[in-house]
């Protein structure tokens, strides 16, 4: 044996995971560099005067038009603003809400928690309802397990977000015939919440509608994911392997062919953020969640610029964020990749 | 025919470093010839035979083809590649799935616009051995055996009418009792048509049955050539004598230790003599570690890249 | 009493649109400590044998006939017996090792993992064993923390010798494991098996389509063709069945003559299991085949001390 | 866990307060807000409507109408400090000298000259006589709070409890969930009769009437049509069903000019003949309107843009004057006009250059608009006139109607004031978008002699009748003159529990509004229902259901407890 | 040759038909989505746009379903089996023409960033990806919200945001074909990149591409739903603005479920539809589902 060699190849591989990191954060770096620009472009393509619109319903003279429209910086030409904008953009300033007058930032701020709240017991519901299950459909494709899963993934699958909340809200909410209206209609807690474990029950009760929309919509593409993820690992030879060593079934599932399902379901997981964002700007319509989503909606509907430029570019962002963190996750988890 | 001068490729590789797969190889091809090119994974031999084909651009070296040089524009290529043919490996692979036999036989005179597709096609499925052709012509791959399959590959490149077949390890997927035919029409075919070839393959049963000539290849360099009755039967270079070692049939085996060739370290001095057994039995000399050798040159006679070779 | 008995060993892969019968009717004997060699075209059911040994095959595989691995019948034990006899009475190393290893296991893990099952070890001792493992597979006990993708193709191979010793076997069934193997490492990795057998007198059913290598490490062979075994006898003589001659002819000798500039193969195309001839399975492609071979099949007949092979042209 | 005694009310909203910065809030939930928790000069009477004294006791007015003295109360903030004129000087100078104080309502203290205060008394001095002055919409706000606050653009005024003058103290504000309302019990009218007001926030009108129904909110205002026929079959429910704010109007490119009268947009020139817009008028079924797209819950407009709600300003025509639904008229004054009928049944202009297709702008997203569209292309092809529907978001909406003119009939609306002044402003030549075709305020791109005296006159005018006479002669001129055409007024529409609410006083006290009306007296005159437990809000049931979710959490989680051991029998292995 | 490649065509769509009949829910989705399109079709033969118009709305308001409205009205009067009849013309439209341009987008960009190597592969890949993450959703409301919501900004929105996972499965599918060792002999043979992308690799992922479609068109006409919902979408009658519809006069407060289920039903089961049929074709064309299957 030539040790010599044999050693040489234990080198670390942890500056191979900084590279990695910093690849990546880089790449993330100019995806958001690239939404910046989008952004201020996608804005400025705005039909109408957005002051005017501002204007709307109310009374304002010319020269306060003007003095708005200076104020929001729009009596300058077009590189101008795109420097300003950029300026402001990296100085964390997302500008002043039409709406509200108030920083884009803050109001984010004072709604990204709820949405924190809702959309990440959602996808940890979602998460690990649809890996489970798509795991267990998986390891035996064509069982009743994988024919019902199956079958309910492709429903809710095809069931817009929105109709389903609005069902759900009629029933358990509402309440239909015999079943009672046991969940409240709107927001993310009661008025005179309780204080301690109450309070906690009080906000869990309120999360149990929009959290199952979200969930059911979303969880539905988890499953169907890691299930064919599953497939895919179950004709592999190590599983062949493993039976072979005399392992239970269970065993093979869970210590050799979920393990290596699970990895690439990682950065697919992350990638559907996008959608579960995009989920809770309806559910949190529905359900009234004081939330970024439900900003968001409002803002369109106002229609205030500003604020659905800010929200869109934090959504973005973050989404972004997200995936490259997962791509990182990724590599950690994954052993081949991390030496690579 | 073909004769690549002092040819180095050079990939790049992990870390930054970049891999020498092929790192100052001179070798030719003579008409009628058929040159095999052995050696064991990693050293090469592929990207060699891409190179000759200009499917790989070296990092310098050239090739020449029947005396004018190789150049890369489109054009050249593609008049070069009528004369020049591929065949690889994976016959499964080399043929897309969704065209039929026909279709696969035809692409090559297609592209190059030439008279009389039909004809061409049919005589070229039945020189290697399809025949009657016609019976084939709509017949997908997967309908076909992989001795078929390899054959219409073959009729693919003849239906080009070359002057020279690269095969890469062209029979090395194939069934024991299959091989022994494709390597007969190769012989054929050579006999027929004076085809030149260059088998690329690790086999060298493969090279006793059909080269004229073999090159043995290490990590990106040959490193002995020369007749294939000689080469093999009196191998020089202690290579050549471990890997004709470890064939079954030989009575004692040199087993050399140590990883396979790393292109992208290659050792200073003799690349072989981390692994030599020779210089591990203690009989190397100083330069094989320090002096670096020279590169063989593009000959038919014997030679041999060795500090320890007795000739 | 024979270490594995086959008794007319039938596998047929029931697919939608047909019935594969991969396997037809295999009867083999391995002693204690002997190593066979099963050599055979791809597709001629030798991975299926394998398989079927430990009712590893897909659920889509009927298996007939009788597996008596020490006297007991496999293919009706129940399921605990048969897990409890996996790996720890006999063992398989595949051949694409590169497949055959979790990609997201350390390796001594991976090794460890049958001790765990079966119970003969626990913590430490299996850490030790996996060392003592590696060591007999000529592999640093460091690498015991390494992926499989860390590893070469051919130190991955011997990883999977290790795992097969792991639990002490009385057989293991080596399924191609130098097929995707350099012409160096698989020296090496034959070597290593050699003499792992000799060390533990482990019998060992080796699997290969090169009748060379086979012919090496095996103190008997036997020679599949389309899901039957043509040929069975001890590896130093010559062969009978011309399938089996044709298959020794492919892999010619360097320095012998004859070979030179004439290489030999057999004309047709291998046969689909699908659809096989009748009569004797090899007669299309047989160049010796008689008139009656096309109607009558043959069974194994002997043919020599030792040797029994599937030809009307066969006697003694 | 609240005393049962307690009473609160809850009242549904379908907008989210946008700041409880009284100088920045622009929304009229906060508008609602700010009456409850601040006093104003004036309030309206809750029977007339006219201005009564609220902060300001008593007022007098220079013969010039330009210098106005008010007196303050004597009363107290809720955090016992003494309400002088100082506040109210304060609040005003603020709004003048302050870009970023001016958002909520910059234009009420447009006209004023000088704040100043002495004591009690308050003087505003106006640059022009300004007869909607009692009508100011100003908060006074506590000068020795808010002169802390060094940006008043940048202040949230997220401080509870807030120090106001109001019947009503905000206690809490949770971003787009709610407000809670405690009552002010120095409140110098008296202490109102309930203890808590909640103002709930739902982003769905339909889970608003769900929790209406359920008894999650007690009141809500400004329903739909539909959603308030569906509060029809509850015993528990009120539905309230009263004239409404709002007039809904077409608006006509008449010819569309800049304030320096160039003209703009690219408006059909047949609009510009009053005969065409007389016969479009004609042409329209205000009553079908009304039954189909209101749901008969609007009252057909025979007058201009201020409702019949606010009495002392509603003009109605009469007479010859009085447009009604005739088609063959309308048809006959088009064929008067010149304007024939083509081969195609389409109408060209005399001259022949161009055929009368005219676009209607509407908003998108606003489904009654969408109907109205259909109705009137109807009815106007009738005429031989087509009518294409054209959808726009409200940003490009108001912009092509507002300022580039680029339309030929569009969808109006506005909801008025007791004091009509400001919708009346609407129209006025000033108005119009400036020489650079940017800017301006105008609802109409009206600029008509007779129009600009009369408001001139009203403006002067202190005498309340005199001025509602001038103002109605403004409304006829509109409705003859058809820039603009009224549609219908809207019903305001409501619904509470009585079952919560024993008794709420709308204003005007005659039929009038509950929520969204002018001044706090519906919220202020409230009274809730004191069964016991009625405004605990069922404080035990919610108890319940949320130990039956947690009782089923713990059954569930079980179930899959078991199921996961159950697994690993002989049956899941696989062979 | 024409009739070579007709037998032979005529042979991979039998053979293809074969398999696809095995798939039953795919068959069934099939049969569904057959009906709607025929349906959404013939439409005119039998009505018109004008069954949409309030004014024609005769029947009672929001009245439950009867012998003379089987899916009863809605707030005009109109009948909900025509407007869901006529809808679907425009949902079906949207859902295939957005899913048209996401594709065409996709191949496009997905053949380019698999086949050329160098830097416009990369920059194709960067802006893919770019893409990818983005929130199509919230995406498409600030597009349609942008530019205003008629049915072409719809398409355009939401196949602008959809395109980057058509255009990253065809890239995938483009390196794999291009690693197989056929495309080293058409390039040996002397083979262009014109001919290596329309001979070898379109042909490649077509049926992929397909079944990828098939599912694109199913939440083209779920996006489109949801913008019409959130109120961007200034359409002409489509489900969604029925939903949308529905919502906002009351449907669910006043008890009119046939207004929210049916149109909400007509979506799921025609998405559904959709999704069963590409998931069928997907396994039948998927040649890395087919080598399992049968390895
Ligand atoms: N495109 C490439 N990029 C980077 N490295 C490459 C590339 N192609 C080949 N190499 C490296 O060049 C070396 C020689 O490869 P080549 O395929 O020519 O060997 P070979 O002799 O044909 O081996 P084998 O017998 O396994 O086919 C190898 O180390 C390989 O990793
Ligand atoms: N899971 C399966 N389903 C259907 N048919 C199968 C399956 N596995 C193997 N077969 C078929 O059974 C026959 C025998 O296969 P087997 O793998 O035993 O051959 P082999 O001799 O090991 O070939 P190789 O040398 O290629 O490994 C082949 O025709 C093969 O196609
Ligand atoms: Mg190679
Ligand atoms: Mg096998």
């Amino acid at each position: 044996m030539t040790t010599t060699v044999e050693e040489l190849e234990q080198t670390p591989v942890r500056h191979g995971l900084l590279r990695y990191a910093a690849t990546k954060a880089g790449g993330a770096l100019l995806s958001i560099a690239m939404v910046i620009v989008a952004t201020f472009f996608l804005f400025r393509m705005l039909p109408g005067d957005p002051v005017r619109a501002l204007a709307q319903g109310r009374n304002m003279t010319p020269e306060q038009l003007d003095l708005e429209r200076a104020r929001l910086g729009l009596d300058k030409s077009i590189p101008e603003q795109f420097l300003h904008f950029v300026g402001q953009t990296l100085r964390f300033d997302l500008g002043v809400s039409y709406e509200y007058k108030r920083p884009v930032l803050d109001l984010i701020g004072e709604r990204i928690g709820s949405t924190l709240l809702l959309t990440g017991t959602a996808l940890v519901l979602a998460v690990s309802l649809g890996l489970w299950q798509g795991a267990r459909a998986g390891w035996k494709p064509g069982s009743r397990f994988d024919k019902v899963s199956t079958a309910i993934s492709l429903v809710l699958w095809s069931v817009p977000t929105f109709w389903l909340g609005l069902l759900l809200l009629m029933v358990f909410a509402a309440g239909i015939g015999p079943i009672p209206g046991m969940f409240p209609t709107r927001g993310s807690s009661s008025v005179d919440k309780p204080d301690g474990f109450a309070g906690v029950l009080d906000v869990g009760q309120h999360m149990v509608l929009p959290c199952l929309t979200l969930v059911a919509v979303v969880y539905a593409q988890y499953l169907l994911v890691m299930r064919s993820s599953v497939i895919d690992e179950v004709g592999q030879d190590y599983i062949t392997t493993a039976r072979a060593k005399g392992l239970r079934d269970d065993d093979i599932r869970r210590k050799h062919a979920v393990p290596n399902a699970l990895l690439p379901t990682v950065t697919l997981v992350f990638m559907r953020i996008g959608f579960v964002v995009g989920g809770a700007v309806t559910v949190e319509a529905i359900f009234s969640w004081p939330g970024l989503g439900q900003l968001f909606y409002e803002a369109i509907r106002v229609p205030d610029f500003t604020l659905m430029q800010g929200t869109f570019l934090l959504i973005t962002v973050s989404v972004i964020l997200m995936n490259t963190l997962a791509d990182v996750v990724y590599h950690l988890l994954d052993p081949r990749v991390r030496s690579a | 025919m073909l004769e690549a001068t002092d040819l180095r490729v050079e990939f790049p590789g992990r870390g930054g470093r970049r891999a020498r797969a092929v790192d100052g190889v001179n070798l030719s091809v003579g008409a009628g010839e058929i040159v095999a090119l052995v050696g064991e994974s990693g050293c090469g031999k592929t990207t060699l035979a891409r190179t000759l084909l200009g499917l790989e651009r070296p990092t310098s070296g050239r090739i020449v083809y029947d005396g004018t040089p190789l150049s890369y524009s489109g054009r050249a290529l593609r008049a070069f590649r009528r004369q020049v043919q591929l065949v690889l490996q994976d016959p499964m692979g080399s043929l897309n799935p969704r065209h039929t036999v026909y279709e696969a036989v035809a692409e090559g005179p297609r592209i190059h616009g030439l008279p009389d597709e039909e004809a061409v096609v049919a005589d070229a499925l039945a020189r290697a051995g399809l025949r009657p052709p016609e019976r084939f012509f709509q017949r997908f791959p997967h309908e076909l055996s992989g001795g078929q399959r390899q054959r219409v590959v073959i009729a693919g490149a003849l239906a080009l009418d070359p002057k020279v077949l690269i095969a890469d390890e062209p029979v090395a997927s194939l069934d024991a009792s299959v091989r022994g035919e494709i390597l007969s029409l190769l012989l054929r075919l050579r006999d027929d048509l004076g085809l030149s070839a260059l088998v690329v393959t690790h086999d060298l049963g493969l090279a006793w049955n059909i080269a004229d000539r073999v090159a043995v290849m290490y990590l990106g360099r040959i490193v002995e050539s020369g007749p294939t009755e000689e080469v093999l039967k009196n191998p020089q270079h202690p290579y050549t004598q471990a890997l004709l070692s470890v064939l079954p049939e030989s009575p004692e085996r040199i087993v050399l230790t140590g990883e396979p060739p790393d292109p992208t370290r290659i050792p200073a001095g003799c690349r072989f003599h981390p692994r030599c057994q020779l210089v591990a039995a203690g009989n190397g000399k100083p330069e094989c570690s320090t002096r670096p050798l020279q590169i063989l040159p593009a000959g038919t006679e014997s030679q041999v890249a060795c500090y320890l070779a007795t000739t | 009493m024979p270490m594995l008995e086959l008794d007319e060993l039938s596998v047929t892969y029931r697919l939608e649109s047909a019935d594969v019968p991969a396997v037809r009717g295999v009867s083999l004997e391995l002693t204690a400590g002997e190593a066979l060699g099963l050599a055979g075209e791809s597709g001629s059911g030798k991975s299926s044998v394998a398989l079927a040994l430990l009712r590893l095959l897909p659920r889509s595989a009927a298996v007939s006939g009788r597996v008596l691995l020490d006297g007991e019948d496999v293919l009706a034990m129940k399921w605990g017996r048969l897990r409890a006899v996996r790996w720890s009475s006999a063992s398989i190393v595949f051949q694409g090792a590169q497949h055959g290893l979790n990609p997201v296991q350390r390796i001594g893990d991976q090794i460890a993992e049958p001790l765990l099952v079966h119970r003969q070890a626990s913590g430490a001792d299996a850490a030790a064993r996996v060392r003592e493992l590696l060591a007999q597979v000529g592999l640093p006990a460091w690498r015991a923390r390494s992926y499989p993708h860390e590893l070469s193709g051919g130190q991955r191979q011997r990883v999977m010798i290790a795992m097969a010793l792991a639990c002490g076997p009385q057989l293991i069934i080596a399924d191609e494991p130098t097929t995707a193997l350099d012409l160096m490492v698989q020296a090496q990795v034959l070597t290593l098996i050699r003499q792992l057998i000799a060390d533990h007198g482990i019998s060992l059913l080796m699997i290969s389509h090169d009748l060379s290598v086979l012919a090496d490490v095996c103190d008997r062979l036997a020679v599949m063709y389309a899901g039957r075994l043509v040929e069975v006898g001890p590896s130093s003589g010559e062969f009978r069945h011309p399938y089996s001659q044709a298959l020794a002819a492919a892999f010619p000798t360097v320095g012998d003559p004859a070979s030179r500039l004439a290489p030999r193969g057999l004309a047709g195309d291998p046969p689909d299991p699908q659809q096989l001839p009748g009569g004797c399975a090899f007669h299309p492609r047989c160049p010796v085949a008689l008139e009656s071979c096309a109607t009558s099949d043959v069974q194994l007949r002997a043919s020599g001390t030792d040797r029994t092979a599937a030809c009307v042209l066969v006697g003694e | 866990a609240e005393p049962a005694s307690k009473k609160v009310i809850k009242i549904g909203v379908t907008q989210s307060v946008d700041s409880m910065n009284p100088f920045l809030a622009v929304r009229l939930v906060t508008g609602s807000i700010q009456r409850m928790i601040y006093g104003f000069l004036t309030v309206p009477d809750s029977k007339t409507l006219q201005p009564s004294p609220d902060l300001a006791e008593s007022w007098t007015t220079s013969p010039d109408g330009l210098t106005w003295t008010f007196k303050i109360r004597q009363a107290k903030w809720s955090d016992g400090q003494p309400i002088t004129a100082a506040d109210a000087a304060w609040t005003f100078n603020k709004m003048m000298t302050d870009d970023g104080a001016k958002t909520g309502n910059g234009p009420a203290v447009e006209n004023f000259q000088s704040v100043t205060a002495n004591g009690q008394e308050l003087t505003i001095k106006l640059k022009a006589p300004q007869a909607s002055m009692l009508d100011n919409p100003v908060p006074i706000m506590p000068k020795h709070v808010w002169e802390k606050v060094t940006d008043i653009s940048k202040y949230e005024a997220e401080v509870y409890p807030t120090v106001g003058s109001g019947p009503y103290v905000a206690v809490e504000h949770k971003k787009d969930q709610f407000v809670r309302l405690e009552a002010n019990p120095d409140y110098w009218r008296g202490r109102p009769k309930i203890d808590e007001l909640q103002i709930i926030f739902y982003d769905n009108p339909a889970a608003s009437i769900v929790g209406l129904r359920k008894g999650d909110i007690d009141l809500i205002g400004r329903l739909n049509p539909s959603d308030f026929e569906s509060l029809k079959n509850d015993s528990n429910l009120v539905q309230w069903n009263t004239q409404g704010r709002r007039a809904t109007y077409l608006q006509i490119n008449h010819g569309a000019t800049t304030s320096d009268d160039k003209p703009i947009g690219d408006g059909h020139p047949a609009l510009k003949d009053p005969k065409v817009r007389t016969a479009l008028h004609y042409a329209i079924d205000k009553q079908k309107l009304v039954d189909e797209v209101q749901g008969g819950l609007a009252k057909p407009a025979d007058g201009s843009i201020v409702p019949p709600l606010y009495k002392d300003f509603f003009w109605e025509a009469s007479g010859a004057e009085k447009v009604t639904f005739d088609l063959a008229k309308a048809n006959k004054i088009l064929d008067d006009a010149g304007y024939k009928k083509g081969a195609d049944g389409i109408r060209t202009m005399p001259d022949g250059s161009r055929k009368l297709q005219f676009r209607f702008s509407i908003h998108t997203d606003t489904p009654i608009e969408d109907k109205l569209a259909e109705y009137l292309t109807g009815w106007y092809k009738e005429l031989g006139i087509t009518l294409t529907t054209k959808r726009l978001d409200s940003s490009k909406f108001s912009e092509e109607t507002g300022t580039t003119a680029l339309f030929d009939i569009a969808i109006s609306g506005w909801s008025v004031n007791p004091d009509p002044e400001e919708v009346l402003a609407t129209h006025l030549c000033s108005r119009r978008p400036g020489a650079d075709g940017k800017g301006g305020g105008t609802e109409s791109f009206y600029c008509d002699p007779t129009y600009e005296s009369l408001y001139a006159e009203q403006q002067k005018e202190l005498d309340r009748g005199k001025r509602a006479e001038t103002i109605k002669k403004m409304e006829e001129r509109l409705y003859t003159d058809a820039p603009v055409i009224a549609l219908y007024y809207p019903n305001d529409l409501e619904g509470y529990r009585k079952d919560r609410i024993a008794s709420i006083t709308p204003i005007p006290e005659d039929k009038g509004l509950l929520y969204g009306g002018s001044g706090y007296w519906p919220f202020y005159t409230l009274e809730a229902v004191s069964k016991d437990g009625a405004s605990a809000d069922g404080g035990g049931s919610n108890a319940g259901v949320i130990a039956g979710v947690a009782g089923g959490v713990v059954v569930l989680a079980l179930a899959g407890f078991f199921v996961l051991r159950r697994r690993g029998g002989a049956a899941d292995e696989r062979e | 040759m024409s009739t070579v490649a007709w037998v032979r065509r005529r042979r991979a769509i039998g053979r293809f038909w074969a398999d696809f009949r095995t798939h039953r829910a795919g068959v069934v989705g099939l049969v569904i989505l057959a009906v709607a399109v025929v349906l959404a079709l013939v439409a005119p033969l039998f009505i018109d746009s004008s069954v949409t118009n309030v004014v024609s709305g005769t029947g009672e308001k929001m009245a439950p379903p009867s012998l003379d409205d089987p899916l009863g009205t809605d707030e005009s009067g109109r009948s909900v089996l025509l407007m869901i009849w006529w809808g679907s013309r425009t949902s079906l439209l949207i859902g295939f023409l957005a899913a048209l341009l996401s594709m065409v987008i996709g191949t496009v960009l997905g053949i380019a960033a698999g086949h050329f190597r160098r830097w416009i592969g990369a920059v194709i890949l960067r802006v893919t990806d770019w893409f990818l993450v983005l929130p199509s959703l919230v995406t498409a409301l600030v597009l349609a919200a942008i530019l205003g919501g008629s049915t072409a900004t719809i398409i355009v929105a939401i196949g602008v945001t959809s395109w980057p996972s058509t255009a990253r499965l065809i890239r995938a599918q483009t390196l794999a074909v291009e690693a197989r060792p056929y495309i080293e002999r058409s390039l040996a043979l002397g083979a262009g990149h014109w001919h290596i992308a329309t001979r070898h690799v379109l042909p490649n992922v077509a049926p992929l591409l397909l079944a990828s479609t098939t599912l694109e068109v199913a939440s083209a006409i779920v996006t489109e739903s949801t913008l019409a919902f959130l109120g961007v979408s200034a359409n002409k009658t489509s489900w969604g603005t029925m939903l949308r519809g529905s919502y906002d006069w009351g449907a669910a407060t006043s008890g009119a479920w046939w207004y929210i289920l049916v149109p909400g039903l007509c979506i799921v089961t025609v998405v559904m539809a959709f999704t069963l049929c590409g998931r069928a074709l997907e396994t039948v064309l998927n040649p890395r589902l087919r080598t399992r299957a049968h390895a």
